[in-house]
């Protein structure tokens, strides 16, 4: 039985007669319905009356919703069950009636909605073994939380949802593969080595900074470059991660040798504990700092490398010529590597790092539930900020598996008659929630990670997609555009 | 039409004899007109005559409808002007491509070019239907099948009934060739082909990048294709700047250095100047080993090729 | 203007941009139609509430770098662009499906945007 | 897949303007998956029908209905009464199921709303190219795996022509890849360059269109 309770703040706006002839439902005035006692006096009258279906009128749609809301718990009714509909002080009775009217016919679409409670796996995977890494596995360990740390490169799948992802290696032997099931992941695989053979690398002349000192201290006297230049923001933005090793380089080299070096960058970056300090011995020990404005180019010419830019303070083009030049990883354009990309199913940005461009996401969540990233590998280079994502990211994760994954079962459901697995939906769904069948030769969703957004609906070449609380029909009926008889029948329930 | 066996000679064409020789020998272009006017013919025959060995008629050159290559052809042939034929995949199949090889050298006409020819989209009836049944170097094949197995593509012997003599069509084969065309690497291989179907002589595409050509050719004497087959270099005098740029920038596969460029922009006349670095051109081919002669591509210009030929020091043209 | 204007509204932004409007009369005629995401919103939905009678169509959707489901305004922009060109072709003037990308605070910028709509449907009136 | 995409909406009112009771029909496999012939399409095309007839002040029954192929008869049981009631039908399925469903309805006015392209393959969300044109007698074993007869705007199978520049063919350098680019390189990974220096011998085209309509008689499946 349909129930229509009328807010008392609407008294004048429409009696309860003329709503009941209209609605043809048994119409329960009420007062203040958005206070906890006019809820509750709710509740108690849907229990007493077997009311199923609630469409509750009052004058402002916040109140109106949280109303809603309450009520769900309160008179223990399913998800979707309970309408709030705001009304317009103004409008005429003719057009309050027909919105009231198709509130209720979207409520008679309504299906019953069951949730489904599953334990979550309690163990976390920590893929990349490098600072952030350790970081986040020590605290998962101090939240009382198992975790187990893996390189990137021995993943070889990962498949499932929040609570319940399998995972599969490649054996330490290296032949043959096993799998493992985690309730969350938390990737932490740092930065890719910049590929030392591409532009702007010239092998022993153009290297990677985080090769310098290495090289240096391999060199005899003979050897050992009579200037060195270090170059930061040659194609993105240096981080302080950049900046520190910049100037800890130099500093090392001029402690094996005597040795003219220079530091080519934007600006300085010293926002971070100790960097200003650093900043400061580097140029007391005689290292050059050359503030640049747009491109920089490095020629490796003869013997030396060339040096070329234009220095903003002076505001003219300046050339040097050094022994050895060393390029910052970070001040380059290094995307996620593509496959761990790729396995995880997540959006990246502009740069191909593992933090789509979305300010929900911000810091450590992903497009997908109970899959989090931290450090260098979504941008967070420099040290400090990696070590903080990964403990936000521990946190989360331990939220997340302490209690059972709720799951409401009014995910997308796929009519395998119409599904022509033309793979629309699978390569759309921003949360991987749309998998293939193969059995069953149709897509489907996974219940657990579906975010009930009905992009796949939407998008469904041949309509066999539908998202149960939020049908055609329970749309049309909505927007007062009343969808004709077949077109419901045919809307497949969950 | 002297219908006499050429002793030694594939087709004893004037173009062949030549070649033979060891001259270094030129050919031109002569465009059909646009209309049924058989004079434009011979006023451009007019101007190639005792100045080129062979001339080029095209056919329905970019795709554009022109009297065809084998009646303008005949005409020439009249004016004193040996024709070389051109037939393209483009526009006919097998059977017609057979009979025209036929009709053709029953009017006297001995070299054929064989092209793919340019697709349809390129020309004034980009709507129209491809043949496309064979491409130029199954075409080669064909002709040299044709002339000495005297056989058509089915296999059937070629004389007029079972008890006739053979009559076959004895054609001094040729074929174009784009040595910037990519994939570069690919290029000498492609024309190594053409050789082992059957080719008698190849006319490159017009050159600018001679750097390439010369990489181009020194890839050709690896393979020792220079003596299997002669190889004419095209040119195409530029008439202005503007018809620099548009080589340059619109004609796919073709690279057109700045050098070019920047000197006809400084040039007072432009004109004389395209013909001063065209001779200047040919004056360098004849120095590349392997390069047996120049195809004078003037697009519109056949007025100016006696005078390109003779500034080249090729007058007068060796009677064989 | 003949028959109101249906607002699918995403329920993170527009629809709570709009019941922030309380009741400005700039809601006079419009209707509002709450969906999970504007990503929800089909071009075949959007032609079939004109063909009931509606004058126009106006999608809210989150901007496209917060979107709550990521991509969902993203899609919806292109299956107005679809809307949009199905209504030039019917010649019913492309203005009656518009989208709009409100979070949940533009409410100034979403009455902005609904008179303009309005306008539009208007003028295209008068022209018809 | 069999790909198309649907016709110009101007031309479509066109062909069915001295229609009053129409059955728009949906194909529910290949067009469907190259988002030509759809539920999805149906439902827009028949909106936009509608809207269009509304403002001509036109009155017009137009219906809906999508099968799973138009290309197999028993299908077409669903859509009976439907195909009944509607003195024409427009067809979106590809130029096959127009055509066929034009013959299980003989006497019915059947037109086709969509252009049927070629058998393509899905080279990401929304873009789709061709692979094959169903010459009868398949040939890439030569060629690497790839078509020339289909990849080549010439279908030469000797080797690119002169208008091949950084891989892409000169009949529309933005969206056409050359197709002897693509064989030389895949002969080229799988070091075989060498076997594309043998001369291709005459194509049979007998096999294909040229050998007249198609037909195939599969013996042991017939009733």
């Amino acid at each position: 039985m349909t129930g229509i309770f009328l807010c008392s703040c609407l008294g004048e706006v429409c009696g309860r007669a003329e709503l009941e002839k209209a609605a043809g439902a048994r119409v329960f005035p009420g007062e203040r319905l958005c206070t906890p006692q006019g809820t509750a006096s709710m509740a108690v009258s849907i229990r007493e009356h077997g009311v199923d279906r609630a469409l509750v009128l009052g004058c402002a749609a916040a109140q109106v919703d949280a109303v809603c809301a309450s009520l769900r718990k309160a008179a223990c009714l399913g998800t979707g069950r309970v309408r709030a509909l705001r009304f317009a002080k103004r409008g005429n009775a003719e057009g309050r009636a027909a919105s009231v009217r198709a509130a209720l016919a979207a409520l008679d679409l309504v299906p019953e909605v069951r949730t489904r409670k599953t334990k979550p796996n309690r163990e976390v995977l920590v893929i990349g073994c490098g600072a952030t890494g350790r970081a986040a596995s020590e605290a998962l360990a101090s939240l009382g939380r198992t975790a187990l740390m893996t390189e990137a490169a021995s993943v070889t799948d990962i498949r499932g949802s929040a609570g319940r992802f399998t995972v599969r290696f490649r054996n330490v032997g290296g032949d043959g593969e096993n799998a493992r099931t985690f309730g969350a992941l938390i990737v932490a695989a740092g930065l890719p080595e910049p590929d030392a053979s591409r532009k702007p690398f010239v092998p022993g002349r153009i290297i990677p900074l985080a090769d310098l000192s290495d090289r240096l201290s391999g060199l005899s006297r003979r050897e050992f470059p009579a200037s060195l230049a270090v170059v930061l923001d040659m194609e993105i933005d240096e981080t302080r991660a950049g900046f520190e090793e910049a100037c800890r380089a130099c500093l090392d080299a001029k402690s094996l040798r005597p040795v003219e070096t220079w530091v080519f960058l934007h600006d300085a970056r010293v926002a971070g504990p100790g960097l200003e300090d650093l900043y400061d011995r580097a140029r007391e020990a005689g290292v050059q700092f050359v503030k640049y404005g747009g491109r920089i180019r490095l020629d490796a010419a003869g013997s030396g490398v060339k040096v070329r830019a234009r220095d903003t303070v002076l505001g003219e083009e300046v050339e040097i010529s050094c022994g050895l030049a060393a390029v910052s990883g970070y001040g380059l354009a290094t995307p996620a590597d593509a496959e761990l990309t790729a396995m995880l199913g997540i959006g990246t940005d502009a740069l191909g790092r593992l933090q789509e461009n979305n300010i929900r996401l911000l810091p450590e969540l992903t497009g997908r539930a109970g899959i989090f990233v931290a450090g260098a590998c979504r941008g967070a280079t420099y040290g400090p900020d990696a070590v903080r994502d990964a403990r936000n990211a521990a946190l989360s994760a331990h939220e997340l598996l302490s209690r059972p994954v709720e799951t409401e079962l009014s995910h997308a459901v796929v009519d395998g008659d119409k599904c022509a697995l033309c793979l629309t939906c699978v390569r759309l769904c921003p949360f991987r929630a749309m998998t293939v069948n193969a059995e069953k030769k149709q897509a489907e969703c996974v219940p657990e990670s579906c975010m009930h957004c009905g992009l796949c609906a939407g998008e469904c070449p041949n309509k066999a997609i539908t998202l149960p609380l939020w049908s055609d029909g329970i749309i049309l009926a909505l927007s007062g555009a009343a969808p004709d008889a077949a077109s419901v029948a045919k809307e497949k329930r969950p | 039409m002297s219908d006499t066996q050429p002793q030694g000679f594939k087709a004893g064409s004037n173009l062949e004899k030549v070649l033979a020789a060891g001259h270094f020998a030129v050919t031109a272009e002569l465009g059909p007109p646009k209309s049924a006017d058989a004079e434009a013919i011979s006023v451009k025959a007019k101007f190639l005559k005792g100045a080129v060995d062979a001339a080029n008629i095209t056919d329905n050159q970019t795709a554009i409808v022109r009297v065809s290559s084998i009646a303008a052809g005949y005409l020439a042939l009249q004016q004193g002007i040996e024709p070389v034929i051109q037939i393209t995949c483009r526009d006919r199949n097998r059977i017609a491509i057979q009979s025209d090889v036929l009709g053709a050298y029953t009017l006297g006409l001995r070299n054929i070019l064989c092209l793919s020819g340019d697709h349809q989209k390129f020309g004034n009836h980009p709507t129209a239907k491809n043949v496309y049944d064979m491409d130029s170097i199954q075409l080669i094949a064909l002709l040299k099948k044709m002339r000495d197995e005297k056989k058509f593509a089915c296999g059937d012997e070629i004389r007029s009934s079972k008890k006739a003599p053979l009559k076959e069509p004895r054609i001094f084969i040729g074929g174009a060739e784009n040595p910037f065309g990519d994939p570069l690497e690919f290029r000498a291989a492609r024309l190594g082909k053409k050789a082992a179907a059957g080719v008698d002589f190849i006319q490159t595409q017009c050159i600018y990048d001679m750097e390439r050509f010369e990489e181009w050719m020194r890839q050709v004497r690896n393979r020792g294709l220079h003596e299997r087959v002669k190889i004419l270099a095209g040119v195409t005098p530029l008439k202005s700047l503007g018809m620099a740029k548009h080589m340059r920038d619109n004609v796919a596969g073709l690279s057109v250095p700045d050098y070019w460029i920047d000197r006809l922009a400084k040039a007072e006349d432009k004109a004389a100047e395209g013909i001063k670095m065209c001779v200047e051109q040919i004056e360098r081919l004849r120095g590349i080993e392997g390069v047996a002669g120049v195809h004078l591509m003037a697009i519109e210009w056949e007025d100016r090729v006696p005078e390109i030929v003779k500034g080249a020091g090729l007058l007068p043209r060796p009677v064989v | 203007m003949k028959g109101g204007i249906v607002a699918l509204c995403c329920e993170n932004s527009g629809w709570k941009a709009l019941a922030s409007l309380g009741d400005d009369p700039v809601l006079d005629g419009v209707e509002a139609v709450r969906l999970p995401c504007s990503g929800k919103a089909e071009t075949g939905m959007m032609l079939k509430i004109l063909e009931k009678g509606a004058a126009g169509v106006l999608v809210l959707g989150c901007p496209k770098d917060d979107c709550t489901f990521l991509r969902g305004s993203a899609r919806a922009q292109k299956r107005v662009a679809v809307a949009r060109a199905a209504l030039k072709d019917a010649g019913v003037g492309e203005e009656r499906v518009r989208m709009e990308f409100i979070s949940s605070v533009d409410t100034p910028r979403l009455a902005e945007a609904i008179r303009a709509m309005k306008a539009a449907l208007e003028a295209h009136e008068g022209k018809a | 897949m069999i790909t198309a995409v649907r016709k110009p909406f101007d031309e479509i009112r066109d062909l069915v303007k001295g229609y009053d009771r129409l059955l728009i029909l949906g194909c529910g496999t290949c067009v469907t998956v190259c988002m030509a012939g759809g539920e999805k399409e149906v439902g827009i095309l028949a909106s936009t029908l509608r809207l269009a007839d509304q403002k001509d002040g036109r009155s017009r029954e137009i219906t809906e209905a999508t099968i799973e192929r138009q290309c197999d008869r028993e299908f077409f049981d669903a859509v009976k009464e439907k195909m009944a009631a509607a003195d024409a039908v427009l067809s979106m399925a590809c130029g096959v199921g127009a055509q066929f469903c034009g013959e299980v309805f003989a006497g019915k006015a059947v037109l086709p709303a969509l252009n049927t392209k070629f058998y393509g393959t899905t080279e990401g969300p929304g873009v789709w190219s061709a692979r094959c044109s169903g010459c009868g007698t398949c040939v890439i074993a030569d060629f690497g795996g790839i078509c020339p007869v289909t990849r080549c705007s010439k279908s030469l199978l000797n080797g690119p022509c002169g208008g091949s520049s950084k891989g892409k063919c000169e009949v529309d350098p933005a969206n056409i890849e050359c197709g002897w680019q693509l064989i030389h390189d895949r002969m080229k990974l799988l070091g075989r360059l060498a076997d594309l220096e043998a001369v291709q011998p005459l194509k049979d085209w007998s096999t294909g269109r040229d050998g007249g309509p198609g037909r195939i008689v599969k013996e042991d499946a017939t009733l």
